[in-house]
């Protein structure tokens, strides 16, 4: 199995999301994030003093697939979140040696 | 003091003209609270702006546009006051100082043009908005007022005072006025990216909770205080406003505890406002039995209309029409049937053997008020957006406003926020250079 | 108006009364910047639910039991005033219009039960506390508030005009009949699961903070408005409601400093709430040195207070006991040693050579009013668990008690919030089907 | 009541004064949105334990020191009132009771060192800083109060009766006055970490605006209520004070707007405050055009001013210089160009033909005050430094001073946080033991 | 080395923490997140439509364990945020090359 | 390539930037955490009762680096994030299998 993590831009969750439902992925888990890269923040005036704040807002989503679903999920994924413009973010995959399903205690493929 | 004075009576429209003052304020909680996070501030001082800009217009030529001598059959008052001129310490307008009066007047004209604000949230130029408060209540709400509030002996304004149009503190002037105008700049303004696909919920309910408290507080002295004087009937509207008030907001929960399964506290308060907004013309002309049939009938109205937006599509975004627009009227209309002919006022309505007369009457300033805002309002809106525009762009609007427009974020709750914000954002004297960046 | 008429003294009551009806707002936000983040919106609608209720019962029935012609042996009003029938304009109580009257202690009807909230924080059925509420003002406070606020010569009600308990603003028919009725609902719904093992600190102490400076401005109107006019007696409650309040402050920041080491945000929040109560039975009857005694004496034993409850084992959650019960029985009986004899009422206390003979009064007031609301509240709080249930599953109660009877969250400040809900929710204008869910 | 007594004036001062009263809590909340997340409660509580400390005081002997018979010269009142003795209900300052009269200066002796704590943020031990208040009104606010406040035909308070200065409302004893000793303290407790480098962003401008709104609300009491009646002098404060607010509003956001590229949010409640304090000394003397005059220059000047801690590099946390001190001499100086002769006061400026004379006197007033608190504040900060210490240490400086001070967080927004609590949280009786500790 | 990373009801984390310091673990660190899954959200009403938030507060834990340790680890995690409901959460491990204990500069087991 | 994940004390992250900047890393992904370990967390008085908070904040930092600079980039993000007390957090590194740039779609090093 692989561990599939994507951040991207907030806004282009909605995409992904249709994407992963369409390729058949039905889970995933996310959490807020900021990133820094060769994209720029924006401006702040605070008390006459002018700020960049270079930190931006986003969003760093995981899934567990399947070995052989992995790079194409991938590109799913990049696909969904691309618009062109910098900072898109960054995809990466991480190989996963175990994965449970909580609730009943199913391991590999099966806990998905 | 000249005679006449009563410092009772000053001494209550001094401290009612504060507490409609706060209402501005707390309308920028109570909208501010429903917007999502990222344009938070933008409403904020949407509203905040409104205090600036109309108060230094009325010194200047407000006033006597309003509240100035009659120029003609009742239409707008001439140029005798401008700059506030001849206003001097001891004039009195009834039993009070002239200054009081327009002190409690000026916030009326504030808060109007605040209130339309909810109608474009997330989606407003702050420059066309600030010029769009400012040339609306020269034309819109300044002559207005004049036909609504000025009374001359039957020589004043010709809705209230030639007509007999009763609106005791507002429900023609303000609510109508403004929900009328809302509906326009919804229509110019045009529909949020993801209206009616995006929840767009509220980002702070506890901030609405305080809206729309200070908003209950502060409307004891728009209704109580548009009767001038401490006295019984200042009283009267006062009962009536709690009442009518507490009434909406049962009326309010029940619709949506039917209809939806829960009681929100979304709902509570906005079924408060409702009841608010349409006791208003009310107040000083009906009993407070017809004041709690009059709440629950506006509470539970209002709550079914808020959803003809999405039935007829446009994206009045925090409800000025389904609340102010709705509430407005049905108060108005409903003074035609509730009017007892003892309060405040003498005309009777429908239930009160006054018959069919101040029905007609009232149905007369309810078309009037709304076709001349709405009309005006859609062509100054229109002229702002085919001019310098009123909308922002579909980027901004995405991003959030407060970014763009303010250059502020509303919070900053993180606690690494300042370590953050020290490792990565560059003080810079000079605006930063206009580089392609994400936002 | 009719003869004996103040404006000045009823602009003050209309004032105050609206000063009144902003505590309640004031104490949603204390309770709810308290309570943890997922039962903030629960709290806040508690007490403004009071507000909608108990001013609809009060124009039906409420103002006639409380105020109308005592029906024998001063235990209650009759039924004269039903509707508000027979109130007319010129009405007058003492120099104010009975409305101003009405709608000021109207307002102390409200805030009575919302107090009592705080004991039930995080787990009460909203139905089943409207319910609670409705009945619980109905035969709990609109008796109390005759026996101890109408005065008719000697012929109202058997507390106050007929035994001499003083009581200037509602220290037992305020406080300790909320603090009574809190004990009760605390006992009869139980403990909160995780009490005693779960801090549960407040979410927001800025909203604490925000809560009680509304508290304290509007307690102004509580404790100097209860002399019906603005005057030297007013003037002496004013300034002993500020002293006692700093000085219940400063006491309750001492006994924590010692006995944990800080000085907390809610213990200044707290100490000044327990030096409001305190000086609201005495304002009217003690010098100003008295009042920073009572303050002093408040602020330090309400602060050992609050931990009675975890040593006797009953979940009073935001301390409506430590503070109120324990606070308006303080100020109660220091009544019967502080009264000069001087300020608005002539008996004098155990201090001013008055003997022990008012304090035994005012410890009647004392027990007659804190065994009545604390036996009737369990009876009627038991009686709504059998029936419809007045406590939430255990499953609702660790998810919040926000998202299951109100199907909101008090928040949402998720930078990417908006496009996070637009991914992951669907409109749907039918009620969702209940399959099984994870909250 | 005695002769001479008004119902009405004294309704208005009472509610004045609660006005007041709620501007320390407004302004606690205007600080403490501004500073970030982390020292959020001890800029509240460092405002509310003003409200503890110097009511207290005033009753011991602070009201005597201001407003007790003159001790000679006009600098200081003589002991006659030590614990408010001799002040009974009946007792008149005026038209209305001493204690009205009391009460409402009271709240002005609160806020008055309520509005350093804006210059020390996020650094100040809270024992330090309830020391620096208790000693700072006694040695430095009543006698000031005195100089200016304390009116008695001619043998009154040197500055104010004896020598002509005109403060209507705490121009040169409020505002100087603090911001002379904010700078003082400024430089005494030194810069914070990061200073200059880390923008320390407001971390909730929602409460910014919470604070604004209620400040300006509070001001009508503070200014208007000045006046000690009901009257025309009233209603031109309150107009000139609602005016001059919004023109430093609009000047404020023009200027930066024109610097810096954008309208803030922040920039318009801080131009907002930096009218209302220029107009304060000044509202009961000048034209309402005068008044939107000295607005948009205060509030364009203000605006300018608060760079010059980066210039000067002086740490004036929340900028007490650039609006109180700055905006507080500005105001003062004004009215000796723009009184008019004809409002509340018969001096005239400049421009309205009474030459320099009155303006030399505005400058007696604001060079006074200003070296007289700033020479004081800094000795008696200094004092407090070396011996038991001012500043916090760097290691709470960094964590927050929040945790170090008062033992909480201001916040708990997490959905998981009760439950983190409970899984990571022990309660402890007895304070726990201090090993070392990562923060 | 092992990187357990656990994503579990929020009310669950009590029993977590309870179970690893049994086990001897001493040590993890925690985000918050929000899961989507085959569990469903809950109904929101606002302005008079009603929506479903899919989207639900999760704990996500991360725990560094010798690999020897890593398979009892992650039974112990599975058994103690377990409540057998729909929306249980998943556990899963990943393979670490290097750990490093900032304040002392050890590396490897002794790290953690 | 290798993830690099860092949690470390929130006021250190300043250094950790400008150590990365100085090393040629230009990019980096940050969320808020919380911590649990050997170090102790504060005190907190509620309502007369004490109770020891033992979660700490810390932020936790993710880095996509060349598998050349992998052990190279821990030491700088070590040092820097160093204070020498106690809570100072762990740095541990996880092998990558692809990381791809969503704008682009490049994969591998040319992706960072
Ligand atoms: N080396 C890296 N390691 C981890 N995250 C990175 C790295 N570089 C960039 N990111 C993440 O990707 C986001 C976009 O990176 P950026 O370089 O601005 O855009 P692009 O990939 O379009 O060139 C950043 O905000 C950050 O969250
Ligand atoms: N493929 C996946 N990748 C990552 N996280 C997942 C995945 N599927 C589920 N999750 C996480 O597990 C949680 C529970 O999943 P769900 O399918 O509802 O429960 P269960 O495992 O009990 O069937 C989700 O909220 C999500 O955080
Ligand atoms: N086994 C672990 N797995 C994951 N994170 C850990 C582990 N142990 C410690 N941490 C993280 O490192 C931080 C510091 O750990 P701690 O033991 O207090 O300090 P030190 O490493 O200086 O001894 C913790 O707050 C936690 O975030």
């Amino acid at each position: 199995m692989k561990l599939i993590t994507a951040v991207i831009k907030p806004h282009r969750l909605d995409e992904v999301k249709e994407a992963l439902q369409a390729f058949g992925v039905h889970g995933l888990t996310v959490t807020e994030a900021s990133g820094y890269g060769r994209q720029r923040g924006h401006t702040e005036v605070y008390r006459g003093a002018e700020y960049t704040v270079d930190l931006v807002p986003k969003v760093r989503i995981e899934i567990l697939v399947d070995d052989d679903d992995a790079e194409q999920l991938i590109d799913v994924v990049v696909k969904a979140a691309r618009t062109g413009k910098i900072g898109d973010g960054k995809v990466w995959s991480v190989p996963v040696d175990t994965a449970v399903r909580v609730r009943t205690g199913e391991r590999g493929p099966d806990a998905l | 003091m000249p005679d006449g004075f009563s410092a009772g009576d000053t001494a209550f429209v001094f401290i009612c003209a504060a507490l409609v003052m706060l209402m501005t304020p707390g309308l920028a909680f109570f909208y501010g609270g429903m917007v999502r996070v990222k344009s938070t501030l933008n409403m904020l001082v949407m509203s905040f702006v409104s205090l600036a800009i109309v108060s230094v217009l009325w010194v200047l030529y407000g006033y006597s546009l309003s509240f100035g001598p009659d120029a003609g059959a009742g239409l707008i008052g001439n140029l005798d006051y401008l700059g506030m001129r001849g206003i001097d310490l001891n004039a009195l307008t009834g039993t009070i100082p002239v200054t009081a009066f327009a002190a409690f007047q000026l916030m009326f004209a504030i808060i109007t043009p605040a209130l339309i604000s909810g109608a474009i949230a997330d989606r407003a130029k702050f420059t066309a908005w600030s010029l769009f408060v400012a040339l609306w209540v020269t034309i819109v709400y300044f002559p207005v007022a004049h036909w609504v509030f000025f009374f001359d002996g039957g020589n004043g304004g010709w809705l209230g005072d030639r007509n007999g149009v009763i609106d005791f503190a507002g429900g023609t002037a303000v609510h109508i006025n403004a929900g009328a105008a809302g509906l326009a700049l919804a229509l110019v303004l045009g529909k949020r990216i993801g209206f009616k696909k995006d929840p767009m919920r509220p980002h702070s309910l506890p901030l609405v909770m305080l809206g729309s408290g200070l908003l209950w507080f502060g409307w004891f002295g728009f209704n109580a205080g548009s009767a001038l004087a401490a006295n019984g009937v200042a009283g009267m509207a006062f009962m009536n406003t709690q009442v009518a008030t507490a009434a909406a907001m049962l009326g309010w929960l029940a619709y949506e505890k039917i209809k939806h399964g829960a009681f929100t506290t979304l709902g509570a308060a906005s079924g408060a406002v409702a009841g608010l907004v349409a006791i208003t013309p009310a107040c000083g002309s009906v009993s407070m039995l017809g004041a709690i049939a009059i709440g629950v009938i506006a509470g539970a109205a209002c709550a079914a209309a808020i959803s003809l937006k999405y039935k007829f599509g446009f994206d009045d975004s925090l409800d000025v029409v389904g609340v102010h627009l709705v509430g407005g009227i049905i108060g108005s209309l409903l003074i035609g049937f509730f009017a007892t002919g003892h309060v405040g006022q003498t005309a009777s309505g429908l239930f009160y053997g006054g018959g069919f007369t101040q029905l007609g009457k009232q149905a007369l300033g309810v078309v009037v008020v709304l076709v001349y805002s709405f009309v005006l309002s859609w062509l100054l809106g229109t002229a702002i957006q085919k001019t310098i525009g009123f909308r922002v762009s579909e980027d901004v609007e995405v991003a959030g406003i407060d970014q763009a427009e303010h250059a502020e974020s509303a919070y900053d709750f993180s606690a690494v926020g300042a370590s953050l914000a020290r490792a990565l954002s560059t003080p810079v004297t000079v605006p930063a250079e206009k580089t392609e960046v994400d936002a």
